[in-house]
């Protein structure tokens, strides 16, 4: 029981992070229909914006979040204006592949700059941890925690009760329409891709600290991104928040008690039972035929 | 003109160990080779029928892991105490077998993820190939996992009795792939131009008026699939004779990726395609090895597919037959994607 | 100017007792009708009464609440959509009613799937009988694209075509199929006149053939004079039927539908 | 005109440099270097040639090889089985190496030995640990790195001093791992220690927490840790969160304690490590001169210490590679393959003499390094005193 408690607990800091993740990439697939392979890199661009602010120029480590945040927020809109905007009557594929080219880049990129090895970011957070009778948690993670959490109501609060968000979310509903009432659709895309490649650097800069920050940990990060997405169903951001939880408890309980060589692989049967059960995601409505 | 064209191309390749003599650039043709069969296997789902598998690793790497068994021979206990031995078969057996039950493995995953449709199926068949890989690693007995099988025989072709032909030199296993390249080619140009093919097409373009003509989607979907995933696991045997060792590595994402690549940048849904993207970036490695450092050659690999699909975002073959029929003023435009935004 | 009425009425397609509810929302409630062979029968209301929720019942598309639809005895209920067509009853679309990017030509020949005769391994291995089906195949295309007057066109890209025609190849490809019975949802919509009584002039020669057809239409000139009968719907619900003479002068109709206008031309 | 004198320039230059390649390689002795420079163990690949460009340096300072000058054609392998295998061709049929060194992870050197044995060309293996590279019979194999079996055979002296009663294992998902696991697992019984939970964790995973969380709730003493640096890390910091009070013992010799020292801060301490290179006591190890050249190349080409305990290898490697061309008296491949089993000199980690392993009459040559066992403390590595 008590090490089942401690699953839990873990399950619950973890899930958090990966929420961050999907909702980003919720956002840009439900309203841009991209396959953004480049979510994984805008993750790890967070982290090493952590590690060039706090620890080689030696600034403060929140400052440093913040930093992370913004450039995200820039380089998204960047990404979009280059490499989307023009791209933006073509197949699903072939922008998936333009921005398959950009991860491809980037994280050579990244190699290319900061070499190999891992590097790692010191924080402000006393390195014991918490512990409350048997059970035990970092005073890192717990900050982890509780700041996505944060970023989860900022996100969520920025969709549900700004005018943007609300053009945010009638694009989703029908571009068309959306256009016909005199959306600027061009402006919603990068405002989508910009909060959306924000939100992944913040879980990369959130991230970052609590484990290493290498070139490749965006590739795993896509790919989480991805599952959660699909749990949660294409552009909800409720459902990306649950879809994050219910994978690390996926994780947790699979690795803790099943196999922990087959961790990452509960998280993959489940979307495929879900899709199988449910084709449209758990919380999304089906999608309009025609 | 374009008739011949396939019948040129055929003969400079075959001619290709004639006079290269380089055995590193012949083994640059053979991969290549290899990843142009699972390639085109890929563009018979992605151009024909419009589902985009990014899961296609899977079936090339059950392809090589189920021919290098068949050859290597195993031994693994089932649940519930069923013991399973295999003795090797002969190693051609190995490519049969591996094209059957990859194209088996096709079939459930059709029938199964078809289900579901756009972005959805493409995490699904990611899904699939992570959990393939997944077991590839974890069932130690069978598959060695980490533990890579190695001495994998090299690819005979023969009968007990009769004598056997083995293509361990690179010319003969170049003349192997180039083969199965022209079955495959032959059998892809078949379906395509049939009414299956067309039925392919039709549910690409708009599949309730398909089915309102009476195609049956599952079928076709899963035929293509069937096909599709058997061809990628005849590369995926081929593959494993030629290294002679393989792991779960085989089933890098990025090995889909390279598939992916070479389909769209050559040209969806056109038989050439495949094989003129796979040329391109099965070599671009090999040139930029010559002058560029480590990463800066992926970088100006991923800039270069960024590039093409920007510049042809069709791919290479429509745009080069565009160019010709521009000038011919032939019957049938060759870019037919190029007018449909303007419909209504 | 009616056409003749079917000395014996077969009923061809039956539906009974269809309800359709979408969550809390009724959008069909207790249908029922009876087209019979040979009849031109049209399914009129004003936006949103249902049209095109029936069409989508009848072909498999949706499945009701409850209620069944046989088509010449066959419950249809539990088909796809593509058995639905195997039994000879084919659609047309109204949005979206041709494969855009292939030719006029292919177009048909998609449609004329279900007339190949030739086996995968015919195919695979490019035996004789697959040279012959196709053969087949091409003349009947070139003698469907014939009837409906789009010949010229064979090798033009459907998507390319002018809107008029588009919706002809529709009906080509709806012919390709082989029904025994049509239905055309809202085949003249966007038409210019001159469009529309070729149109009409096409459902005449449809008929000759002994084609069973189901149309809704907005068109109130074309549905009087092209229709056999008249099914009213209005909130899911029917509300009149008969012959368009009886249809126009319901008064119950005319509130509900087709207003003063239609009532005036009507007379004319 | 001006295009004219550009193409001519061109031609010019691509003449000379032609020439320049032709020139160099008969003044020269080369020998291929097949690492990871990118993809996931593109950190690794990149110590090991720094390793082996300090070794070569040293050579041609010193004269060179044969007269000639040592020149190391470099190759990445992309973490990836097919690529290190297409190198390896590249390197023996373009490059005309008489000699490898590679290929740092075990799939990738299995996906070259086929290679080797078709072309005929020897290859000293660096990195890699799975127990096949030796014993599949393929003659032109010569490892100085330890499998795990030898590293377990040494700890079996050290293990009384330890006093474990129960073990749990906690290893990379991979050969190296697995074998790991297997082989002091098979030690520890054979000692009369039991062994608990055999836990693994994907090559690219981040959070262990799942598999630590059961570690924790069970009745052993100790956790056994096979993975890269990387991985240890973390699994250190996390290990450290979730209060477990167990020892740790790491293997595999890729641990780099300076780095876990620097990363995990003090989590790291009171962990022990199995290494086989010790540069924090050079006079300990076997050859302190070399040891301090070595460390002070290291140094001055800017490189950090941490990398110090990888980056050996690759020394090693070039420096066993040039005892067997000077042996063999030329720069051929059947003789270097001949000479190398007379090789014997003291490297960093002990000596390198080759020993014969594999099936009867297709002997691979595995050579026996020294295992050390340290201990982080209080920020600083300590042989402990048992």
């Amino acid at each position: 029981m008590i090490e089942f408690l401690q699953h839990v607990i873990n399950a619950l800091i973890l899930g958090s992070t990966y929420a961050l993740l999907g909702i980003g990439l919720t956002l840009i697939f439900g309203i841009m229909r991209v396959v953004n392979f480049a979510h994984g890199e805008l993750y790890a661009f967070g982290a090493y914006c952590v590690y060039l602010v706090s620890v080689l120029m030696g600034l403060n480590f929140f400052f440093s979040i913040l930093v992370a945040i913004l450039a995200g927020c820039l380089l998204g809109a960047l990404i979009e204006v280059i490499l989307l905007r023009p791209m933006r009557n073509a197949d699903i594929d072939t922008t998936m592949l333009v921005m398959i080219g950009a991860m491809i880049v980037m994280q050579n990129g990244e190699q290319y700059i900061w070499g190999g090895v891992a590097k790692s970011v010191n924080t402000p957070f006393p390195e014991a941890p918490f512990v409350i009778g048997p059970f035990s948690v970092s005073s890192l993670s717990l900050f982890v925690f509780f700041a996505a959490l944060l970023l989860i109501g900022v996100a969520y609060f920025l969709i549900n009760r700004t005018k943007l968000g609300k053009a945010m979310r009638a694009t989703f509903q029908d571009r068309d329409t959306a256009s016909l009432m005199g959306i600027n659709i061009q402006r919603i895309y990068m405002a989508t891709f910009a909060i959306g490649s924000s939100l992944a650097a913040a879980a990369g800069a959130l991230l970052g600290p609590v484990y290493v920050v290498s070139p490749l940990m965006g590739n795993i990060a896509s790919l989480k991104a991805f599952a959660i997405v699909i749990l949660g169903g294409l552009g909800s951001i409720g459902g990306a928040t649950i879809g994050g939880f219910m994978l690390a408890f996926a994780e947790e309980i699979g690795a803790g008690y099943i196999s922990s060589g087959y961790r990452d692989a509960m998280g993959f049967l489940i979307i495929i039972a879900v899709l199988l059960v449910k084709p449209t995601g758990l919380f999304a409505r089906s999608e309009r035929i025609g | 003109m374009t008739r011949l064209f396939p019948w040129v191309a055929l003969a400079v390749f075959a001619s290709i160990p004639l006079w290269l003599h380089d055995p590193y650039l012949l083994n640059a043709f053979i991969t290549t080779g290899i990843f142009i069969i699972a390639a085109m296997s890929l563009n018979l789902l992605l151009g024909y029928t419009g589902q985009l598998s990014l899961g296609h690793v899977a079936f090339f790497g059950i392809g090589a892991y189920t021919s290098a068994l068949t050859s290597l021979g195993f031994d693994v206990e089932l649940i519930g105490g069923l013991r399973v031995v295999h003795e090797p078969w002969p190693v051609w057996t190995g490519l049969v077998l591996g094209t059957l039950v990859a194209g088996l493995c096709g079939y459930i995953v059709g029938k199964l993820s078809f289900r579901v449709r756009g972005a959805y199926f493409v995490i699904v068949t990611i899904s699939f190939a992570e959990v393939v890989r997944l077991v590839a690693l974890n069932w130690v007995e069978l598959t060695q996992g980490p533990l890579a099988l190695t001495s994998i025989p090299p690819m005979t072709l023969g009968l007990p009795g009769l004598g056997y032909f083995d293509f361990y030199s690179k010319q003969s296993y170049f003349y192997l792939v180039l083969a199965i390249v022209v079955i495959s080619y032959v059998i892809i140009r078949r379906l395509v131009y049939s009414r299956v093919g067309r039925a392919m097409v039709a549910l690409k373009e708009n599949e309730s008026l398909a089915v309102s003509v009476g195609i049956d989607v599952t079928r076709y979907l899963v035929l293509a699939a069937v096909v599709s995933a058997g061809i990628a696991g005849a590369a995926g045997s081929l593959y494993a004779h030629y290294l002679k060792i393989i792991d779960p590595d085989v089933f890098l994402f990025l090995y889909t990726i390279t598939m992916v690549i070479m389909v769209i940048t050559g040209g969806k849904g056109t038989l050439a395609g495949p094989i003129v993207g796979g040329l391109i970036f099965g070599f671009i490695p090999v040139v930029a090895r010559s002058f560029a450092a480590p990463e800066v050659q992926w970088i100006l690999y991923g800039l270069f597919m960024i590039l093409i699909v920007f510049v042809l975002p069709q791919g290479i073959v429509p745009a080069v037959e565009n160019l010709f029929t521009a000038r011919s003023k032939a019957e049938f435009p060759a870019s037919p994607k190029a007018k449909i935004q303007d419909a209504p | 100017m009616n056409a003749a009425q079917p000395i014996a009425a077969r009923p061809a397609l039956s539906i009974e007792h269809i309800a359709v509810h979408f969550g809390g929302l009724v959008a069909i409630a207790d249908m029922n009708f009876v087209v019979n062979e040979g009849e031109v029968v049209s399914l009129i209301g004003p936006n949103g009464a249902g049209k095109t929720t029936a069409f989508n019942i009848i072909t498999g598309f949706l499945r009701p609440s409850q209620g069944e639809v046989r088509y010449r005895g066959t419950p249809l209920t539990h088909l796809k959509p593509h058995q639905v067509a195997e039994l000879g009853l084919v659609r047309t679309f109204q949005r979206t009613s041709v494969f855009q990017s292939v030719s006029v030509f292919e177009n048909v020949m998609i449609g004329l799937h279900r007339r190949g005769r030739s086996r995968l391994w015919d195919t695979l291995l490019a035996l004789p009988r697959e040279r012959e089906s196709e053969n087949d195949l091409r003349a009947k295309a070139h003698e469907i694209l014939e009837f409906v007057g789009i010949e010229r066109r064979a090798n033009e890209l459907a998507g390319s075509l002018a809107y008029g025609e588009q919706r002809l190849l529709g009906v080509a490809l709806a012919l390709a199929a082989e029904p025994s019975m049509l239905l055309l949802d809202e085949p003249v919509s966007g038409m210019n006149a001159t469009e529309t009584a070729r149109f009409m002039q096409l459902l005449g020669r449809l008929r000759k053939l002994g084609v069973t057809i189901l149309l809704v239409e907005h068109d109130m000139p074309m549905v009087m004079g092209v229709s056999d009968r008249i099914v009213v719907l209005n909130y899911g619900r029917i509300i009149a039927e008969g012959p368009p003479a009886a249809i126009q002068g319901n008064p119950e109709v005319i509130r509900a539908y087709l207003g003063q206008g239609a009532r005036k031309r009507a007379g004319d | 005109m001006r295009k004219g004198r550009a193409i001519s320039t061109f031609a010019a230059a691509a003449l000379l440099s032609i020439g320049l390649a032709g020139q160099a390689s008969a003044q020269t002795i080369k020998i291929g270097v097949n690492e990871p420079l990118t993809g996931p163990f593109a950190a690794s690949g990149t110590y090991v040639v720094n390793g082996a460009k300090i070794a070569a340096d040293e050579i041609n300072a010193k004269g060179g090889l044969l007269g000639k000058k040592v020149e190391l054609v470099i190759e990445d392998n992309k973490s990836n089985p097919t690529e290190a295998a297409a190198v390896a061709e590249k390197l023996i049929t373009a490059d005309k190496v008489p000699v490898i060194m590679g290929a740092w992870g075990s799939s990738l050197t299995l996906a070259v030995m086929p290679k080797l044995l078709e072309y005929k060309v020897p290859m000293v293996v660096e990195t890699s640990s799975s127990g096949k590279i030796t014993t599949s019979g393929n003659t032109y194999i010569f490892r100085i790195s330890p499998p795990s079996a030898v590293e377990a055979a040494a700890f079996k002296d050290i293990l009384p001093k330890l006093h474990m009663k129960k073990v749990d294992f906690l290893v990379i998902n991979n050969d190296w791992g697995r074998g790991a696991a297997d082989d002091f697992g098979k030690v520890l019984k054979g000692e009369g220690i039991g062994v608990g939970l055999v836990e693994t964790m994907d090559q690219s995973a981040q959070d262990m927490s799942a598999q630590l969380s059961k570690i924790k709730g069970t009745d052993s003493d100790t956790i056994m840790v096979t993975t890269a640096v990387e991985q240890l890390t973390l699994l250190l910091k996390q290990a450290a969160a979730l209060g477990i009070k167990k020892r740790i013992v790491t293997t595999g010799g890729s641990q780099n304690p300076d780095q876990l020292i620097d990363q995990a801060g003090t989590a790291a301490n009171g962990t022990y490590h199995l290494t086989t290179f010790a540069p924090w006591y050079p006079d300990q190890t076997p050859d302190p001169t070399a040891t301090k050249y070595f460390l002070g190349e290291w140094k001055k080409r800017g490189f950090n210490f941490a990398g110090a305990t990888e980056s050996f290898r690759g020394y090693d490697g070039i420096r066993t590679i040039a005892k067997g061309i000077e042996k063999a008296g030329k720069a051929e491949p059947e003789a270097i393959t001949k000479a190398l089993w007379d090789v014997d000199f003291t490297g960093l980690n002990g000596k390198i003499k080759f020993q014969k392993q594999g099936p009867a009459g297709k002997e691979s040559g595995q050579s026996m390094p020294n295992v050390y066992l340290i201990q982080i403390d209080n920020g600083k590595v300590i042989l402990p005193k048992l």
